[in-house]
């Protein structure tokens, strides 16, 4: 329908804009005002074309929409496309962004690599989602590690460098197992081209399919992160800036569940049905156990950092499920965790800003003297806690709703997790906002300016609609999910088949 | 007739939604710091301030809820003369089968919920005007009121499960605001949390019903759950292993539910805690509507509940037990809002006793009559609370009536209600519950039977012993604080005058619509009942001795009341010294909280903090990333060591790498 | 017993792995280590020989040749270098070549 | 002719042949052959054992020369006259020389130096020992390719004595060889000279072309200096 | 003689490059010596435009498989590929020199003569078509560079990694000639092609003692373990620009060799080498990610690194087939291509006219040196193979050949290996990203900054356009694959 490349439009346009940060000269204040403005932009306008991107989506057409291919290495091609799975996260992406450059706009230490990092950051994670070319996926999935690194590295706390360190060797681990599966799915298939590989059902040997699925699980469950390779994520967000700690939230633990739906769910039909109990365990562990964690935190971040764990729980559980409601449910988890996350985390930046820390024990009081913080704060909290009414609750509810179609078990343990969720995060606002405002330090505190309000007004919108309304995000990946649900029965009816066959012989 | 329904459903949300964002300070130090408070700020006492902000917020959600008052009395005549109505609004959730519309559903169920609702809540807010006069975040305090009341509506009006939680979640969040609504007090804002988490235990439940009934009918829209509901019968579901009768699982979940809103047994200690918040919440809230919401499931649940005979015994046995345990426990409260509170726990185990026998007409009458004279209580409570300087212990008041006659007399009319006084309101409907109980003619019913007639007296008994010992006798009160003593203005004592007149004769008024004659006619298909359930007929062909035995506890306990706080007044402390420990055991509420932190809430942090230190720290960091980091570092340090430097080990090691090679080969070769 | 191959083979074997052991199981000093050389190239250049008569090839004596002008090449760098090494530590101890480890 | 095949080759072919004729002949030769490999053998063995155990570097390469010598009578025997001879000529003659002149230059204090072998001699002496046992193993059954026979690069002229069939190859076929080896034995001498050609930097040398290239501006400096003023 | 001078040409045209590189070197070597005073940058001129004439001639030598010498030596696809590599990373080696000679005060001219010399050797080996060939080439690069080691006289460590190197490669041309003699032995001759043929009248278990003995004296060119002894002190001792050297040039001539001997001649007994290969892949691989991460100088580091890389390469060899030959030679040319850069800038890193090899002493670069913080991070990350660099596609094509070649217990060792050295790679980043600052070093001379610029730019733009490198291994592996 277009025939300018608006993928790689949206996709490569924030690394023009790094270049343009890149040539701009000097340290002083104009030169500052100058690279900000270019990287707020930059990111503006990448959304504004992700919105033609949208306007142009026909959610009910099969397969991938505005694809472009161009031949690369042979080996693998540049191919980008996207369908309803991955839609919604692009434009995710796209819409954060502008949000995370205005939440770093105090940025003071080397504000111009600040800036190319999270716009290379920017292009990378668009890139993962838009990919149709599995090792191109890989080069997005990884890539997105170094600016990562450095920003976490760079720009972060006091602990930042076995943060850094553990976030990226603990992913690089992950993933590098993955990559070799690629491989082994290349030389079954004879391609890299993610289409190509989804226009028929699966056909790997089952053995084969359990071996790679273990492979691509490896990577996703530390990108998720599932329990119990979760430990770098409050480590990493602790220390990483607001900025970062929003990214991560928002979209890069997203990567691990999309790619779940992407690969494991469609390429390893029946693996992905044998190891779902696995799956299905570790999620409901992670629900309570990283919700309990949660609630004895001392640390702001790191208690969201858990909660994050806890909800990619519902997210591996919905997928596992394989079924409409469960990934259904699982998508919109991840969507609405990455308005909510990272709104919690620009949030807990308001106030990192001001005072310069994230002990729990440092605050209270807080809506003493910042009215609309506590507001924006309890707005966010309960769409944490998956109060209907908030795009926090719909996700969940499906995912649920899936889970005990497929598994009662599952189901009922991880419904706890509404439970303690609550518990968890009215405990810290308690905490954080309510009682008598007694410390010195913050008498004199401020609430929110207009940037901060700007950059968290939009994300409250959409949480609220998307909880009143979520057909406006269902509807864009309701008929993908189909497809991919689909595929996946019929690559188990093959699978089965295969087996039946081989149990008929005598 | 649709666009009544709509308004009597948003103006709510409208108020709350304008004195929220525009009355409040949310926008008013945005971009600027607000000017730094006194040190009075600090403390948690809200009657020193004044209040001088706009008034608009208060008056617009007050006149919008007497609007949205109006529009259900016309609703509920409306529907009462035969007319339904089902308002789709739009498309909630959809995904595969599981659909769920944002809808209105009104049949007579719903009228008496929206009539309930609405008038409580009118009134509730034209008494918070003059209540929380002083209060510096009034608007706030509205804007939750109309938040409340929209929730409380979207609950009553649902068409389906889904939108039926998020009434019922969105009551639970106006609630946990409102009794938190003080947040300088920590005992407030842990009363908050306590709310809202035990809500969400029930709520557990009544999200795993939602499930169950969408894995059973395949839909959880309240129509094609009806309709398949008999075809049902027999089914089995495989829950947790077990294969379980279908809808019996359903019934059971959602009572959990039940069981969490409406404070039953177990799940019933976050009300009495839910006093922190403002009196006026306590009224509107903690007696009159959200905690009725348990019942008014179980009522539009009735289709399903009525083929799930384990369930309702369940139910039966949950109520009857919550009827007297919270009797008992109000026997001792000395707190004035908590007595009420324990009073208004007991009633609604009533109402489940009447639910879970099947008469679900009797359990809905004594939810209407119950708010009228419930609610009449807490803000005459609140009369009396506000005229002592927010005193709420029942021993530091004392001989009031003199002072504030005019609430004396509207809490009169209330205990007289609430202890089934002839011809007031609570005489028919809890009468009618106990005789319902004695008709059903079960070993548990009748179990329940005398467990109610128990309660009754009980009920009689505290109710009697808070009048006498706040309005009676000499005032105990400092002299600075009765010099304050007033009667409340107008504005406050109109919505009393009103409720009073609900308790006295809105029983007698609808008794033939609820359960009287015209019972069935009203009801219509509202409520469902099974072929073979007379119940309300049975009813009222009871024993005689059965009909009056409610009376006969009200008046012994009455007496005993009399006896203990105004003839024999150190007899009652006689008594406790010689009981001590079932005094003690009434007094700590039969330990139930103690019981829960010991067993839920200190284990959770013990878990919480095990997981962390131990399981994340030691356990997965140890082995995972650490254990594995130092684990390559100490191989580094080996290697390195290797590289000793010396030519002489570096030939020996190629020697040996060529003899181990040759060796292999030459082996596996 | 002829004398064949073989001898010729054992031979060279035991002067190589001498010459081996003479580069890793002495630390008296670095002259030692050329000479080591020296016999292990000796050790080839017998192999060499023995094939090269072995086959009726003269390849292999080219080849020996060869070996013994590259090991006088080697022998003069070593030497070089070990006098360059002398003049900077003042010892050509074995155990002495270790300021650079880890 | 018979001589120069050497010894190897002659008791293969006579295995193969089973010659009977050469039987007698080729019996006493066969004795005077295999004392002289055997003692050839062992006298160098033992002084290549000796090199690498003696303490005195001295010693060690007049042992060093001894096995040469022992070297080339095995090259002799084997039919390599003319290697033989440059080994002696060659080896002996200049590059173990050149090894003894350097240990006379370095002038060592041979007392200073460590006796004794490492720590790793037992484990050294095992690997060793499995190395040559594995390596005698093989020789035992040596078999060349089939196809030897026929891949000869450069089958023994006959008739033709050893040292011409060597030049003959080496400055023919394979002058590539030779003139590489010329380029290592260049880089040989660059490198030698590059290391120890030790030019002293604090003694002054006359540069002739720098004395005539002198001009006047470089050697004398006009200054006019004002009165009172001093330089 | 008309015709007699034809056949002379077409004798020695296949060796005319190495002819001219050897007549060039010999002429500035007279030009030195003749002209002593400030010959020096005169004969790096020299040495750069003459490597770059033998280049011409190489692009020049047509197409196709030569042979000459009687089958000695061969020139072939393969052959001008590393030909050309080898010729570059001299070049480039030669010019990150100049300054560096200046700083510590060893300008001689003999330097540039050496390493042409080298190159010389090398070009010899790579082109070798036997045995005795390879010897030979491999033995002129050999004493060239253990010349090159020691050459900072002055200098303890340098001679110490001299004399390291020196008996260290000593020992292993022992062994490697070793190994030559029973080969030859066996087949009777030294061509690779007779080799092969003989090895398809059986084998014997000699002839697999030969490669073993063989294998090993390559393997030490390669650094493989554990042949690698030496590396990490000879990297650390040698003059820096000579490390780059080492670490560039000699390991693709020796790579180059090693396919050769293994796919030409030995393609017979592939199974007993390919576990050899295998297990040097591993060694290689494991060993220098456990011993990398404790190091503290950077060209220790460095060393331990190119001995994974190394490991990583022998992957290549051990699949084998079009994907691994392919594979290998694409790795050599990434790898190549990075080092340089590398070294470019660790050379340049002084402060206070001294050399920078500490690793702590990075300390701040980034706000210090941002440029050189930069390049030397996208360096390191390029090493260790983070997607979009040119690291990383080396490493995949090696994977998918491994994969192909049904090694994937060796893959899955690789790809934890590499993640291991991200570690240590990484490390440096942080030092010159997130520490504090510990002052500034000095600037980077241009011919140094243009070599890191190229090489940084290639390492993080080679994706836009990939082709011509995977083209340039797929033509050089042809020859193998036929």
């Amino acid at each position: 329908m277009t025939d300018w490349p608006i993928l790689s439009v949206i996709t490569f346009l924030p690394l023009i804009g790094a270049l343009f940060i890149l040539v701009i000269r000097g340290d002083d204040e104009v030169a500052r005002r100058n690279m900000r403005a270019t990287a707020l932009f930059t990111t503006l306008f990448t959304f504004a074309i992700s919105l033609l991107l949208l306007a142009g989506f026909d959610p009910d057409a099969a397969g991938f929409q505005f694809e472009e291919r161009r031949t690369w290495f042979g080996l693998m091609n540049y191919h980008v496309g996207v369908d309803g799975i991955s839609l919604p996260f692009v434009l995710l992406t796209t819409f954060l962004m502008p949000g995370v450059i205005l939440a770093s706009w105090n940025v003071k230490k080397r504000l111009k690599e600040y800036l190319i990092a999270f716009l290379v950051l920017q292009t990378l994670m668009v890139g993962v989602f838009v990919a149709l070319d599995l090792v191109l996926f890989y080069l997005f999935f990884e890539g997105a590690l170094i600016p990562m690194f450095l920003i976490i590295g760079i720009w972060g706390g006091a602990r930042r460098i076995y943060a850094s360190f553990k976030f990226f060797l603990y992913t690089l681990a992950g993933s590098v197992l993955m990559l070799l599966a690629m491989i082994v799915i290349y030389w079954q298939t004879g391609t890299t081209d993610i289409a190509q590989i989804l226009s028929s059902p699966s056909t790997l040997p089952v053995d084969l399919q359990k071996w790679l699925w273990l492979a691509f699980f490896a990577s996703f469950a530390v990108k998720m992160p599932m329990w119990p390779v979760h430990t770098w994520l409050p480590d990493a967000h602790v220390e990483a800036p607001t900025a970062g700690s929003v990214v991560l939230a928002a979209i890069l633990l997203k990567m691990g569940g999309y790619g779940f739906l992407r690969f494991s769910l469609p390429m390893f039909p029946a693996a992905s049905e044998f190891f779902a109990p696995l799956v299905f365990v570790l999620s409901v562990v992670a629900i309570i156990y990283t919700s309990l964690v949660a609630m004895v935190q001392e640390d702001i971040k790191k208690l969201i950092a858990y909660s994050s764990v806890a909800h990619m729980g519902f997210v591996t559980m919905g997928i596992f499920a394989l079924n409409k409601q469960g990934v259904d449910g699982a998508m919109f988890v991840m969507i609405s965790h990455g308005l909510v996350s990272g709104a919690l985390f620009l949030i807990v930046g308001v106030i990192y800003d001001r005072m310069h820390t994230r002990e729990i024990a440092a605050y209270g009081g807080l809506v003493h003297r910042m009215p609309l913080y506590a507001f924006i704060f309890m707005l966010f909290t309960m769409a944490n806690v998956g109060l209907p009414g908030t795009s926090g609750f719909v996700g969940e509810f499906l995912a649920l709703t899936g889970a005990f179609v497929t598994n009662t078990w599952v189901a009922f343990f991880a419904t706890t997790g509404v439970i303690l969720s609550a518990a968890y995060a009215l405990y810290l606002y308690r905490r954080v906002i309510f009682g008598p405002l007694q410390k010195r330090e913050l008498k004199q505190i401020a609430d929110m300016n207009w940037r901060e309000a700007a950059v968290l007004l939009p994300l409250a919108v959409l949480t609220i609609w998307f909880g009143v309304q979520p057909g406006a995000v269902i509807s864009l990946y309701d008929n993908a999910v189909n497809t991919l649900l689909g595929q996946v029965s019929a690559g188990l009816e093959l699978a089965n088949g295969v087996v039946k066959e081989a149990a008929a012989r005598p | 007739m649709e666009t009544l329904l709509k308004l009597i459903v948003f103006l709510p949300l409208l108020g709350a939604i304008l004195a929220g964002l525009g009355g409040t300070a949310v926008f008013r130090y945005i971009g600027s710091a607000p000017p730094v408070q006194d040190a009075h700020d600090d403390d948690d006492g809200h009657h020193h301030h004044h209040y001088d902000g706009p008034r608009w917020p208060m008056l617009l959600t007050t006149a919008l809820l007497m609007v949205t008052a109006v529009l259900s009395w016309i609703a509920f005549f409306d529907v009462i003369s035969g007319n339904t109505y089902k308002v789709v609004l739009m498309e909630w959730v959809r995904s595969g089968e599981m659909t769920a519309s944002w809808a209105l559903r009104v049949d007579t169920l719903t009228a008496v919920m929206l009539v309930v609702v609405t008038t409580v809540s009118a009134l509730v807010h034209l008494y918070s005007l003059g209540y929380m006069s002083h209060d510096p975040h009034q608007p706030r305090f509205f804007s939750y009121l109309s938040l409340f009341t929209f929730a409380m509506l979207m609950l009553v009006t649902s068409d389906n499960l889904l939108q039926m939680f998020f009434g019922w979640e969105g009551v639970g969040l106006a609630s946990y605001l409102l009794i938190g609504f003080w947040y300088n007090r920590d005992s407030a804002n842990a009363a908050a949390i306590k709310a809202f988490v035990v809500n969400r235990v029930g709520d557990f439940g009544f999200a795993l019903g939602i499930f169950a009934a969408f894995v059973l009918f395949g839909s959880i829209e309240f129509d094609p759950i009806f309709a398949a509901a008999g075809e049902m019968q027999g089914k089995t579901l495989t829950f947790l292993g077990w294969e379980v009768p279908a809808l019996e699982l359903v019934a059971l979940l959602l009572f959990m539910g039940a069981m969490g809103k409406s404070a039953q047994f177990l799940l019933h200690t976050w009300l009495p805690d839910a006093m922190e918040g403002p009196t006026p919440v306590s009224a509107l809230i903690h007696a009159a509507t959200m905690v009725t919401a348990g019942v008014f499931l179980v009522a539009r649940m009735s289709p399903v509940y009525e083929l799930a005979p384990f369930t309702q015994d369940v139910v039966v046995v949950i109520g009857a037990i919550t009827a007297f345990f919270a009797a008992t426990v109000g026997l001792v409260q000395n707190d004035i809002k908590r007595i009420i509170a324990y009073s208004t726990c007991s009633q609604l185990g009533y109402m489940f006793v009447a639910m879970g026998i099947g008469a679900y007409g009797v359990g809905m009458f004594h939810l209407f009559t119950h708010a009228f004279f419930k609610a009449l209580l807490f803000l005459g409570a609140g009369s009396a609370i506000h005229a002592m300087s927010d005193e709420q212990d029942i021993w530091r008041m004392g001989g009031l009536k003199n002072y504030i006659p005019r609430t004396y007399a509207m809490m009169l009319i209330g205990t007289l209600a609430l202890t089934g006084f002839p011809f007031t309101a609570g005489y028919f409907s809890k009468d009618a519950i106990i005789e319902a109980a004695f008709a059903a003619h079960e070993p548990l019913a009748m179990t329940a039977f005398w467990l109610l007639v128990v309660a009754a007296l009980f009920t009689s008994f505290y109710s009697w012993r808070l009048m006498l010992v706040v309005f009676h006798g000499k005032p105990r009160a400092s002299r600075e604080t009765l010099a304050r003593v007033h009667e409340s203005p107008l504005v406050m004592m109109l919505p009393l005058y009103v409720l009073a007149l609900g308790a006295l004769f809105a029983g007698w008024l609808f008794k033939d619509w609820f359960i009287g004659a015209a019972e069935a006619e009203f009801w219509g298909a509202a409520l469902y009942r099974a072929a073979d359930n007379d119940i309300v007929q049975a009813l009222h062909h009871v024993p005689a001795w059965v009909v009056w035995s409610p009376f006969v506890m009200m008046v012994i306990g009455f007496s005993v009341a009399v006896l203990f706080y105004v003839v024999k007044t150190d007899l009652p402390e006689k008594l406790a010294t010689a009981l001590r420990p079932l005094y003690l055991f009434l007094l700590n509420k039969w330990y139930f909280d103690e019981l829960y932190d010991w067993l839920f809430v200190r284990p959770a942090f013990a878990f919480g903090r095990l997981f962390w230190k131990v399981g994340d720290q030691k356990i997965i960091d140890g082995l995972g990333p650490n254990g594995v980091a130092a684990r390559v570092l100490n191989l580094g340090s080996i290697t390195s060591r290797l590289q000793s430097g010396y030519v002489y080990h570096y030939a020996f090691a190629m020697l040996l790498g060529i003899a181990g090679l040759l060796t292999w080969l030459m082996m596996g070769g | 017993m002829a004398i064949g191959l073989a001898h010729f083979l054992t031979v060279a074997a035991i002067l190589f792995t001498i010459g081996v052991f003479g580069i890793f199981l002495n630390r008296k000093n670095v002259i030692v280590i050329l000479m080591s050389v020296e016999l292990m190239l000796l050790a080839v250049n017998i192999n060499l020989v023995a094939f090269s008569a072995h086959l009726g090839d003269l390849m292999g004596q080219v080849f020996s040749l060869l070996v013994l002008t590259v090991a006088a090449a080697e022998a003069a760098i070593g030497l070089a270098i070990l006098v360059v090494y002398y003049r900077n530590r003042g010892s050509i101890a074995v155990d002495d070549i270790n300021t650079m480890k880890g | 002719m018979t001589e120069r095949k050497g010894a190897a080759r002659r008791a293969r072919e006579d295995d193969r042949q089973g010659n009977p004729k050469a039987g007698e002949e080729g019996k006493e030769k066969q004795m005077i052959v295999q004392f002289f490999f055997y003692l050839f053998a062992a006298l160098l063995l033992i002084s290549g054992l000796l090199v690498i155990t003696l303490r005195n570097p001295v010693h060690a390469v007049l042992f060093l020369i001894l096995a040469f010598f022992n070297g080339a009578g095995l090259f002799l025997l084997a039919g390599a006259e003319f290697l033989a001879m440059i080994l002696l000529v060659v080896y002996v003659g200049a590059v173990l020389v050149l090894f003894l002149f350097i240990i006379m230059m370095l002038d060592i204090d041979f007392a200073e130096l460590r006796a004794g072998f490492t720590r790793v001699l037992p484990l050294g002496l095992l690997v060793g020992g499995v190395l040559v046992a594995e390596l005698v193993m093989v020789f035992l059954a040596w078999q060349p390719s089939p196809m030897a026979e026929k891949l000869r690069m450069a089958a023994t002229p006959e008739g033709v004595n050893n040292t011409e069939a060597l030049g003959r190859i080496l400055y023919t076929d394979h002058v590539f060889f030779f003139q590489a080896a010329g380029m290592i034995l260049l880089v040989a001498m660059i490198g030698a000279i590059v290391l120890s050609l030790h030019h002293r930097r604090d003694v002054k040398r006359q540069d002739v072309a720098k004395q005539v290239a002198r001009r006047r501006e470089e050697g004398v400096r006009l200054v006019d200096v004002k009165p009172g003023e001093g330089l | 003689m008309e015709h007699d001078g034809m056949s002379m040409w077409s004798t020695f045209a296949p060796a005319l490059p190495e002819m001219v590189l050897a007549v060039i070197s010999m002429g500035l070597l007279m030009l030195g010596v003749f002209f002593r005073h400030r010959t020096v940058e005169l004969v790096n001129t020299l040495a750069v435009v003459g490597l770059a004439v033998v280049a011409v001639l190489v692009l020049m030598s047509g197409s196709g498989t030569v042979e000459a010498f009687g089958g000695v030596f061969v020139v072939d696809a393969l052959a001008r590929v590393m030909k050309l590599l080898v010729l570059f990373a001299t070049a480039v080696a030669i010019i990150m020199s100049v300054q560096f000679l200046r700083w510590e005060r060893i300008e001689r001219f003999e330097y540039a003569v050496l390493m042409l010399l080298a190159a010389l050797g090398m070009m010899v080996m790579i082109s070798a078509n036997g045995l005795i060939a390879l010897y030979l080439g491999l033995e002129l690069q050999s004493l060239a560079l253990y010349v090159l080691a020691a050459m900072n006289r002055e200098s303890g460590r340098s001679s110490e990694a001299g004399m390291k190197y020196f008996v260290l490669g000593a020992l292993a041309s022992g062994l490697m000639l070793y190994g030559a003699s029973l080969i030859y032995g066996f087949a009777g001759a030294t061509t690779y092609a007779a080799i092969a043929e003989a090895l398809k009248g059986g084998e014997n278990i000699g002839v697999i003692v030969g490669l073993v003995f063989l294998l090993a004296g390559l393997a030490f060119k390669i650094s493989a373990v554990p042949f690698h002894m030496w590396t990490p002190d000879v990297y650390e001792g040698a003059p820096t620009p000579v490390t780059a050297f080492f670490s560039a040039a000699p390991k693709l001539a020796a790579m180059a060799v090693i396919l050769r001997v293994l796919y030409e001649a030995f393609p017979g007994v592939s199974d007993q080498w390919r576990q050899v290969v295998v297990f040097m892949a591993i060694a290689s691989m494991l060993l220098a990610a456990f011993a990398g991460v404790v190091q503290k100088n950077i060209k220790r580091l460095l060393a331990y690194s190119s001995i994974g890389h190394m490991g990583f390469a022998l992957i290549g060899v051990a699949a084998g087939g079009p994907e691994g030959l392919r594979a290998t030679v694409f790795y050599l040319i990434i790898y190549l291509l990075l080092t340089i850069g590398t070294f470019a800038i660790v050379i340049a890193m002084r402060r206070d006219g001294r050399a920078v090899e500490e690793i702590e002493d990075f300390a701040g670069l980034a706000s210090t040196n941002p440029g050189m913080a930069f390049g030397l991070g996208a360096m390191m990350f390029a090493l260790a193979g983070i997607p979009w660099l040119a690291g990383f596609f080396a490493k995949y094509f090696v994977l998918v050949a491994a994969i192909r070649a049904d090694l994937v217990v060796l893959a899955i060792i690789g790809v934890l290996a590499s993640v291991v050295a991200a570690f240590y790679y990484l490390r440096v980043v942080k030092v010159m990203y997130f520490d504090e600052p510990k002052g500034a070093v000095s600037a980077m001379p241009f011919e140094l900054k243009l070599v890191a610029t190229l090489s940084v730019v290639f390492a993080l733009a080679y994706v836009i356009w990939p082709q011509p490198i995977v083209q340039m291994a797929q033509a050089a592996i042809r020859p193998l694959i036929q």
